[in-house]
């Protein structure tokens, strides 16, 4: 059971001894699996982490003892259902910096919650000739939702280019937001780059403007700790299953006065308030944009992938990434000829680490390296507008999470390096 | 073993069920105000009379479950004669002693029936149904000292399948 | 375990021997509960159906052994859990009748699947003046999207009423399907009356017509043999959590030719085929329609679920459900005053039982019975026009499932002449 | 141990990968057809010339992975001289042994080196980068067919993040 220690901090440079990670590998029952002969090295969470035993027991132990639909029913588990949902749904509010639990929509993942703001606060506010602006390094999900919109609407996506170190280029910044931009859409985390970037600033100049600022939280939300408040962002979306969670949850954070403006988004049962052949009325915030049944199950154990992360504390898991991802840089560094991209600064970078080398193909490296029980990913990580602004089609890319450590990396290096004595290039 | 259910359903609210108070009309009401609470289809009619500040006369219609109705029946006995002032206090006493939250009762006539609605704290669903005609007639009052209008609407949240 | 003999029938009137309900309910771990000191009687199905212990249990084994994100991985685990997937989506082709699996798109519930259509079909076909028909026993979730469809393009809605036994009053159906019929929605069977629709029939006059048909089966698909393309629909929309599968999973049936006119749904990864600032184009079905990453536990689990259904037999568990129907509705009669909603008629109707006593609220009913154990909804079950209809303002209903006895039916009834002595009314 | 990633990687096939064949340009090609694998963002080029039903030239060039890489230069060996119907029948032996499904490999100089894709099938995620080349290919003469377009595109499905 990892320790409680939720605010210190400590020098960078050693391995952070607030988290021991043996005990943490143990709570993770699937890296004890083999794959293809060897003990799995899980280097693959930026795509999705694994999960820890007392999250898959919470899933287990719901459907086991508390199963029901929920917000309608009068019978007891119903109330216990209604109330375990509740109680994930204030979890979520105070994880990411206290805010009210209306302002916490569940929905299915990062991808939907944009999609969300795009169809209902977008399609209500976006007009022709209004400006929407996204960063190169955007992931499809918060990008494509945008210039769909701005194709219906006539409005225009501008874009906020990288530099070659991988970071935001904002040096022409002042030229790009400005009194047309009505929205930024901009990821707190790259999933390619690791790059953290500068939201704050952006949204406090965002603001200046009038604009809405909308953070990708994806990346950002597992590893580092978040205060929405303190970012200035509008709008904060991320997934569950990055971050310790089940897979088919997403949780959308919106200022209150915002989304009690919005439309509803998907209509149906729990959602409305009175319904005839002549007319329709809306529930409160949150069931406005929750139809349906939602989804239950994970919802409550999301709850329990919260308390673990904070009985680990998200701050001793940042600085053990600040470590980690260090060594990993220091270690592929080492490897004659191997290009990292994104930041090589560990305070400006999160784990998701990407990397080319110069003859292998990604695809092949992933492939070499799943031979030796390593999973990374290989590919654009939904990425390709950041690919063509990096020249590349494809990279490999190694992902670090609190159950990773120093030998899992090792593993990865040497892995390298036989490689490229295997297809002796 | 159903003390719970024995303790929300006590006699005096069975007895306001069976025979709710206020149910005469009053076709010369400065307000009528309608409430629903969309998880059960409960639906509420609070009408009443002003003069100045002072509620002189109310009218309760609730089609709803013994709880619902029996809170609407008490709230026609209880406001008479109050101010608006007193309704809210009132009202926000109700609420409290609901959510089980800490909060004195008054030792005074209108609480006695009024503090029966205790038992319903042990049921949390049921809560809405005890609010119903006390949300409705706030947001009556209100829209009335807000400009008079003659007609409101309340709704709790949420809603069944 | 369940026997598996799943395509006979038999005479009604007496219990299916082919169904041992003992040891089906020995497959539910939460029926074991206890609810205010009684063994909980679940009669909630119809709201969401309980698990299997081989269900829950699937659940753990996926996020204990294969979990990674999918479909774009190269190393073990994320083929794992593609194929896994994969075979999900085949399962659910086949259980449907066979259709081909990228005409089944997974979603997060019937809900959603209903609003995805009214958003990409009937957002590109529906015009002014168009009309859509739905019935007057629609769930909310097959009638508020059609409606604030309508609103927006100015199309017509239409009814086709009920008759005062909860059927269909088809007595004037050629008036109100007609040439301008883009669409008819209507439900397979109603979550309210338990009726079941003649879908068929009604979808033989839209073709005749060149509408369109929208099932909805989120009652039909738990409790009946389906087979979507004898039933005659272009759309099919139904939800996992109420056929012995996960919550938050919901699966569209839709035909090809159709899925691949239609635009996309939600915008984002995995759904595209080529990204940049100046175009974006769109992956194949079903991925078309499968935005950001998916629901992966739950789809692999509901592969699970199915199993389950299939070796109880869907022609046993209806006739099952026919049997204990009738028992119920007998019973049910024998009580004074008390009054049954929808068909009487056992074979036209499902397990849902709405009914309503004279003098005691449904409200009242549901938390006496819950103080026995028993578990009923109460409300307007998301239907307010049907209940509108009926002159309700509430029903009590119990449902009925594979897991249900006669021993439950008669707890009920019990319950329900203690709870008449108990108000004294 | 990692005897099905020997199977994969085959002398042969990262010959083929080290120096591909077919890259010289053909700058009188009658069409160009262009293909990418959005999985992993694999892109080729396959431009042809045509002498009525005839392929009697051809380039390939993949930016892409091994299999990808060594399955083009195999094709550009192989469908030199081939007539429409033969290229089809080739390629689909090609997928069929790919997939793994029963096919009988012709004894045949053409499938000498393409029988060493065979070890692709045991992953079946790459499947994909060996076909990528022969969809590209199908898809461009289909498109000369139908009505003589010089430039196509072909893509294979999904994505990765
Ligand atoms: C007939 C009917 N349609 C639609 C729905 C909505 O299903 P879900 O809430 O799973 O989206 C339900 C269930 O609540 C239903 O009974
Ligand atoms: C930065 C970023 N944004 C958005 C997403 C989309 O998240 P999801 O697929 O969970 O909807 C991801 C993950 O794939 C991501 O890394």
């Amino acid at each position: 059971m990892p320790t409680d220690t939720k605010n210190s901090s400590q020098p960078a440079g050693r391995p952070s001894s607030e988290l021991n990670v043996d005990l943490i590998k143990a709570d993770f029952p699937i890296l004890e699996e083999k794959v293809n002969g060897h003990r799995l090295v899980y280097l693959d969470s930026a795509a999705s982490s694994q999960k820890p035993q007392e999250v898959v027991h919470a899933l287990s132990q719901y459907y086991r003892h508390m199963h029901s639909n929920i917000h309608r029913g009068l019978h007891t588990l119903a109330e216990r259902a209604t109330v375990a949902y509740e109680k994930s749904r204030q979890h979520v509010a105070d994880f990411i910096g206290g805010v009210e639990p209306e302002e916490v929509i569940f929905n299915s993942g990062t991808t939907e919650a944009i999609n969300l703001v795009a169809r209902t606060w977008g399609e209500a506010n976006i007009n022709e000739g209004d400006e929407i602006v996204v960063t190169e390094m955007e992931h499809h999900a918060n990008f494509v939702p945008w210039f769909m919109l701005a194709q219906r609407k006539k409005a225009v996506i501008r874009k906020l280019p990288i530099t070659v170190c991988g970071h935001l280029d904002l040096s022409e910044i002042d030229s790009i937001i400005g009194p047309r931009t009505k929205l930024v859409a901009i990821t707190h985390m790259s999933n390619v780059l690791g790059t953290i970037n500068p939201i704050q600033e952006i949204a406090a100049l965002a603001k200046k403007h009038g604009a809405l600022v909308l953070g990708d939280g994806a990346q950002a939300a597992p590893h580092l700790p978040i205060n929405v408040r303190d970012l200035g962002v509008d709008f904060y979306a991320f997934s569950a299953h990055k971050m310790m969670g089940p897979t088919g949850l997403g949780l959308l954070y919106g200022r209150r006065e915002l989304l009690e403006a919005m439309p509803p988004y998907k209509f149906g049962g729990e959602m409305i308030s009175k319904v005839s052949f002549d007319e329709v009325t809306f529930a409160e915030l949150p069931h406005k944009f929750e139809a349906g049944t939602p989804n239950i199950a994970d919802v409550v154990t999301f709850d329990a992938a919260l308390t673990y992360l904070e009985r680990v504390g998200m701050n001793n898991a940042r600085q053990h990434e600040i470590d980690l991802t260090g060594y990993t840089i220091e270690k592929l560094n080492s490897l004659n000829g191997l290009e990292i991209q994104g930041p090589q600064e560990v305070e400006q970078r999160g784990g998701a680490i990407s990397f080319t080398d110069p003859t292998i193909h990604p695809h092949d490296i992933s492939t070499f390296l799943d031979s030796r029980g390593i999973a990374i990913r290989a590919g654009h990580h939904c990425a390709q507008p950041l690919m063509r602004a990096m020249g590349k089609v494809a990279t490999a890319r190694a992902s670090l999470y609190i159950y990773n450590d120093r030998s899992d990396v090792d593993a990865l290096v040497e892995a390298l390096v036989e490689m490229r004595k295997y297809f002796g290039l | 073993m159903s003390s719970s259910l024995d303790d929300m359903y006590r006699e005096i609210i069975m007895d306001h069920y069976r025979s709710p108070r206020g149910r005469a009309p009053l076709p010369n009401a400065d307000v009528s105000s309608d409430g629903m609470n969309p998880s059960c289809g409960d639906e509420i009619n609070v009408a009443f009379s002003m003069d100045k500040d002072i509620l002189t006369d109310v009218h309760v219609n609730c089609k709803g479950c013994a709880i619902s109705v029996a809170s609407g029946s008490m709230l026609a006995e209880t406001v008479k004669g109050k101010s608006f002032e007193d309704v809210r206090k009132i009202s926000e006493i109700v609420k409290k002693m609901l959510k089980g939250e800490e909060v004195e009762i008054p030792d005074d006539p209108d609480f006695e029936d009024l503090s029966a609605l205790k038992g319903v704290r042990q049921f949390p669903v049921r809560i809405k149904c005890a609010l119903l005609a006390w949300v409705t007639l706030v947001e009556g009052m209100e829209k009335y000292r807000a400009g008079g209008a003659d007609s409101a609407k309340a709704a709790t949240t949420e809603e069944d399948q």
